[in-house]
């Protein structure tokens, strides 16, 4: 059953088209990746789904619920989060506060101004349980801007698992981690629990096919190929995407 | 009624050379420089020392004060302005506003707090009598030149070589910087030729405005008004946006006296609500 | 032939984020260098590096043997590094004429011989840069770099996003620019296939370090290297993340 | 509870505490009442100005709202305060307090509407055009007003019927001190509970807030109506303990000296303008006998020197004057204690 589909989803900007008739189902628990050369799309379609951007054209369901017109704090509330593919952080505040921020507001204690952050032992347990899931515990009292690089990454997605998504979308959560660093960061997003479906945006074809069930391509705003890993491998026309060759086909 | 629109022709055009240099500076470096004013009153102040101390003709007087401010525009920009071009708006507001505090009281103890007017030779006296319109000898030289300053401006920045260069910087300054463009020389320039214009624009407007150190901040609003409302893409905005606003000034003032600048403010802020980037803006502004 | 261009160990990237480790290439005078990888393996790093905009961590840029690492941008640009960026940052308040004059330098490549390389240019050289089409922003793109008369030109995706007969006929100019002027060339291209008809020599870039250097010819001819790091498939031996059980 | 969140929650806590500094801060204030009687009239403009301060630290230093019309608010609720008192409507000063600041409050929400798009330099013309156009009414309205005059004829009923104003400000420098205490009381619960890490969030990051699950622009006009609120009730205590009210409540010099007195202090940490004002208000004083007529000038240069030097090392300086007077007063504390304890370790924390 699919958890989260996307019906005729279109976003252009002034001439240029981000994204067209993009029609995609994304099933319930899914490893689902999105691939695709630069300027595909990929980033729109996430932008799209999450809130930040406003299709043109098209219809976002969530569960059967069409949550077009939503904003995305309204979206996040609905079981939806995202990381972004430039860290997307709170830099003065500490990795722990930006976790027990994400689940006061979760818990709806956004607009509570009397009582402390942490005052309800919930939110201190589920913020302890996140820190220690995403490696952050040694430095969950830092400066989140004095992390290093492969932290921070980690935080970025700590975040959106902090607001308890149903559906994660992850945006090249890799990129620019230092290698050393890496290792940790892969280990995580593998270990992520099997009932929240991900959607993965990545470059990195190793950690695509070791982590998809299903692969989406996106060329030039439109989906292009959708299928299991092994099909979308072997399908001649991604290829030639991939490789720049003629599309006579 | 045409004499309202004449006035604030003058008014507007005045205006405009006031504030057209901060807003190409604005426009290249996002900066927000709120003691432009200041050196709109260095021109005045200079004109005013030249003129009736030392006795330069007055049409000599105008043009050093243009210098005297470039020149003192391109020193600040040099020493003090290119350490806050990377800071945050709030430090930019912060030190332009100190800097005007500084400049008001620095004047305030060199040239007294009183009105300063500056001697007009007499044949720019009186008012030439048109069609039984009543037209100030003066706001017509005004009107000439910085009618003609406009369309200089306009060439300079159309025509050549410096003004496609310049162009380029605020489209996009990375890319410019890439393809051998030295921003930091331009904008420098720019910077201290907006300061000349705006000393000439004090210089020319003392007898309209009013000089008194207080000058820059009271006219800071009007010239942010000009930029915010005009954009920043271009000189054809803010010339608008500045005659828009000389007239609208006028008539306000001689319809509705007693709301004073009720009416500007209040346009400008609904100007702002539904174009947050100007009025005459592009689609994309920074 | 001279050497031209030598990188050592430059490391980059934006903010904190290094994408750059530590890469070292040498371009020779004449030569023409394709650039390849996946998304995301710092190919646009490595060229915005070179111009000098993004962020320095380390290394060492020399240009016919003088270094270039502490040059500001507009400065390289004069010492002979010319730039065609990846969304080409046509100036769009600027006629298409004004694009080039703007930033032109004295020497062979004129306005004249521009527009007589692009002749769809000198049809449009009144328009202003906004109203080009994206094929004609890319020829004004690499246009505007020719007018800088570099020693050594940069274009990063220059094929990307044009219609097929766009392709062929920028290609035919970037031939006519590389193979008959001798002009010295990095290209960074996604369009593997393509681009190794032009250039001398390739190198592949993974992760921000090279990976895979070789021949034009002989890497065009090696499918499975092609297949292996531009390809969809999975590459050999996983690293880092496991499938879920 | 497992270890790690034990500490996770000790660790949520620990900023909120209250400080040996911040006690030694208010002390030290409260005892001024009878240590400084000589100079209550001053120490009452200081306490008002901190409290304006404090207002628009919670929208600058939390919020990240650049404002440089916070005197709307100041002189709107200033006049209302003096017109009650003067036509008789509200007797209690008090009430007119609250009333004023509500008044404030409403205005705020009202104008909180146009400060939520656009950039910095957007934001920065629309308070100041607010402000200017409240100074236009104020000044077109001047049979209400009272114009360039001022508004004449206020007088003050005692607090709670009980304690009258005196000329020499001691009951009014009480009063103001209260009423800051109590705000800033609020200010500080508001500041360390999920709203206000929300603020800081937004400030820090808003496209990643609204993507937790913040709704960032409802965030923002509550804070900034409750900013207004207290920028307002700063104003009517200005009325009330001068008995007066005039135009120069409304001016932009008063929002540009504001940001001054809470870049001095520091924003972002309640405090800031506080100490802010403290230091604002006796280096006008000083400045003011040595040339009286010149101080602007040299608020001007501070304000120069404070951007070139950059306020990010003033806060490091700040940081660290704050934990060596911290440790100074441990230590104090700790000697005192030493011969009770019976020479037993003190525990710095």
């Amino acid at each position: 059953m699919a958890i989260l589909e996307t019906i005729g989803l279109a976003k252009r900007f002034g001439g240029i088209v981000a994204a067209a008739d993009v029609t995609l189902a994304i099933e319930k628990g899914a490893r689902h990746a999105l691939i695709g050369p630069n300027g595909a799309g990929k980033t729109t379609v996430i932008n799209l789904l999450s809130g930040v951007l406003e299709p043109t054209a098209g219809r976002i369901l969530l569960d059967g619920r069409d949550i077009t017109a939503l904003d995305s704090h309204q979206r996040v509330r609905l079981g939806m989060a995202r990381t972004f593919q430039i860290n997307q952080l709170f830099l003065d505040l500490t990795p722990l506060e930006a976790v027990a921020l994400a689940m006061s507001e979760r818990f709806g204690l956004g607009f509570d101004c009397w009582r402390l952050v942490g005052h309800k032992g919930a939110v201190a347990d589920e913020a302890a349980e996140i820190v220690e899931r995403f490696h952050l515990a040694d430095v969950m009292d830092e400066r989140t801007a004095i992390l290093p690089y492969g932290k921070q990454r980690l935080l970025e997605i700590a975040l959106a698992f902090a607001c308890r998504p149903r559906v994660l979308f992850l945006d090249e959560p890799a990129a620019g981690v230092p290698q050393a660093e890496r290792h940790e960061l892969l280990a995580t997003i593998a270990a992520l629990p099997a009932d929240v479906t991900v959607l993965l945006i990545e470059h990195d074809m190793d950690l695509v096919f070791s982590f998809a069930d299903r692969i989406s391509v996106l060329v030039n705003g439109a989906l292009f190929v959708d299928g299991a890993p092994d099909e979308v491998a072997r399908d001649p026309r991604v290829k030639a995407v991939y490789l720049g060759e003629e599309l006579d086909a | 009624m045409l004499t309202i629109l004449f006035d604030g022709t003058a008014y507007g055009m005045l205006l405009f050379v006031l504030a057209c240099g901060l807003s190409v500076t604005l426009g290249l470096m996002n900066f927000i420089n709120l003691a432009h004013g200041a050196f709109a009153m260095a021109g005045g102040y200079c004109t005013v020392v030249l003129v009736n101390r030392i006795g330069v003709p007055f049409a000599l007087g105008l043009p050093l004060a243009f210098l005297a401010t470039a020149l003192l525009g391109g020193l600040c920009e040099r020493t003090l302005y290119v350490h806050v071009y990377a800071r945050s708006h709030l430090d930019q507001v912060l030190f332009t506003i100190g800097l005007v505090f500084m400049s008001v009281a620095a004047t305030d103890y060199v040239m007294g707090s009183s009105q300063q007017f500056v001697r007009i030779p007499d044949a720019l006296q009186g008012q030439f009598n048109v069609f039984g319109i009543g037209m100030g000898k003066y706001r017509l030289l005004i009107i000439v030149v910085c009618g003609v300053l406009t369309l200089a401006l306009q060439l300079i920045l159309t025509k050549t070589r410096f003004g496609s260069r310049l162009r380029a910087a605020v489209d996009d300054q990375r890319v410019a910087r890439g393809l051998g463009i030295n921003v930091g020389a331009v904008f420098g320039i720019t910077f201290a030729f907006g300061s000349g214009l705006a000393g000439l624009g004090g210089a020319l407007g003392a007898e309209i405005l009013g000089l008194d150190p207080t000058f820059p901040l009271k006219y800071m609003i009007y010239f942010l008004i000009v930029v915010t409302v005009g954009g920043t893409s271009g000189i054809i905005g803010p010339f608008l946006a500045s005659l828009l606003l000389g007239i609208g000034d006028v008539a306000g003032k001689y319809y509705v006296p007693t709301l004073g600048a009720f009416v500007i403010y209040a346009i400008m802020i609904a100007v702002l609500i539904v174009r947050p980037h100007g009025l005459f803006a592009r689609g994309t502004a920074r | 032939m001279p050497e031209l261009l030598a990188i050592e160990q430059l490391s980059a990237g934006y903010g904190d984020a290094v994408v750059l480790a530590g890469v070292s290439l040498s371009l020779n005078e004449g030569e023409a260098l394709a650039l390849l990888g996946r998304n995301g393996m710092g190919k646009t790093t490595l060229i915005n590096s070179i111009v000098g905009v993004t962020r320095y961590f380390g290394g060492k840029i020399a240009l016919d043997g003088a270094d270039i690492t502490a040059l500001r941008p507009d400065q390289r640009a004069h010492v002979g590094v010319g730039w065609v960026p990846q969304e080409r940052n046509i100036f769009r308040s600027l006629s298409v004429h004004e694009n080039l004059t703007a930033v032109a330098r004295p020497g062979p490549w004129t306005t004249d011989k521009v527009y007589a390389l692009f002749p769809r240019l000198a049809e449009r050289r009144q328009n202003l840069g906004s109203q080009l089409s994206g094929g004609e922003q890319q020829m004004l793109a690499v246009g505007r770099a020719l007018v800088l008369n570099p020693r050594v030109m940069l274009l990063d995706e220059p094929l990307e996003g044009l219609a097929p007969i766009l392709v062929e006929e920028l290609l035919a100019a970037l031939r006519r620019v590389i193979r008959d002027e001798g002009t010295s060339a990095i290209v960074v291209e996604q369009n593997a296939k393509k681009i190794l008809g032009v250039a001398d020599r390739a190198i592949i870039l993974e992760r921000g370090a090279i990976v895979h250097a070789a021949d034009s010819a002989a890497l065009a001819a090696d499918r499975a290297a092609l297949e292996r790091h531009l390809g969809v498939t999975d590459s050999g031996p996983r690293r880092g993340a496991r499938a879920r059980p | 509870m497992t270890p790690l969140a034990a500490s996770v929650a000790q660790s949520l806590k620990r900023r909120a505490r209250w400080s040996v500094l911040e006690i030694a801060f208010w002390v030290a204030a409260f005892a001024s009442i009878w240590l400084l009687p000589q100079k209550h009239l001053i120490l009452t403009e200081t306490a008002i100005l901190a409290l304006f301060a404090l207002s628009l630290d919670l929208i600058l230093g939390y919020a990240g709202i650049i404002s440089l019309g916070q005197a709307a608010f100041f002189g709107t609720a200033g006049y209302f305060a003096g017109l009650v008192a003067k036509y008789g409507l509200i007797n209690d000063p008090v009430l007119a307090l609250v009333c004023s600041g509500l008044v404030a409050a409403a205005l705020g929400f009202v104008t909180s509407f146009l400060v939520l798009r656009g950039s910095d330099l957007t934001r920065l013309m629309v308070t100041l055009g607010v402000s200017l156009m409240l100074g236009e009414l104020a000044n077109r309205y001047s049979d209400i007003t009272g114009g360039a005059d001022g508004l004449q004829g206020v007088t003050v009923a005692p607090i709670l019927g009980l304690f009258a104003f005196d000329m020499f400000g001691h009951t009014g420098y009480v009063y103001c001190l209260s009423v800051l205490f109590v705000c800033f009381l609020v200010a500080r619960r508001l500041v360390y509970s999920p709203f206000g890490l929300s603020l800081r969030a937004i400030k820090g990051n808003a496209l990643r807030s609204g993507a937790i699950g913040i709704p960032v622009n409802a965030r923002l006009v509550a804070i900034y109506t409750l900013s207004a609120g207290f920028a307002g009730m700063a104003g009517a205590l200005l009325t009330q303990t001068t008995a007066f009210c005039s135009l120069d409540v409304l001016s932009l010099q008063r929002s540009a000296d504001l940001l001054l007195v809470l870049i001095i202090g520091g924003t972002g940490y309640l405090y800031g303008g506080l100490i802010g004002a403290v230091i604002y208000k006796f280096m006008q004083d000083w400045i003011a006998t040595l040339t009286p007529q010149y101080w602007q000038f040299w608020i001007g240069l501070l304000l120069v020197v404070i951007v070139l030097v950059g306020r990010d090392r003033m806060a490091a300086w700040h940081e660290a004057a704050r934990a060596a007077l911290a440790r100074f007063f441990t230590r104090a504390l700790a000697w005192r204690r030493r011969p009770a304890l019976g020479g037993a370790a003190p525990d710095g924390r």
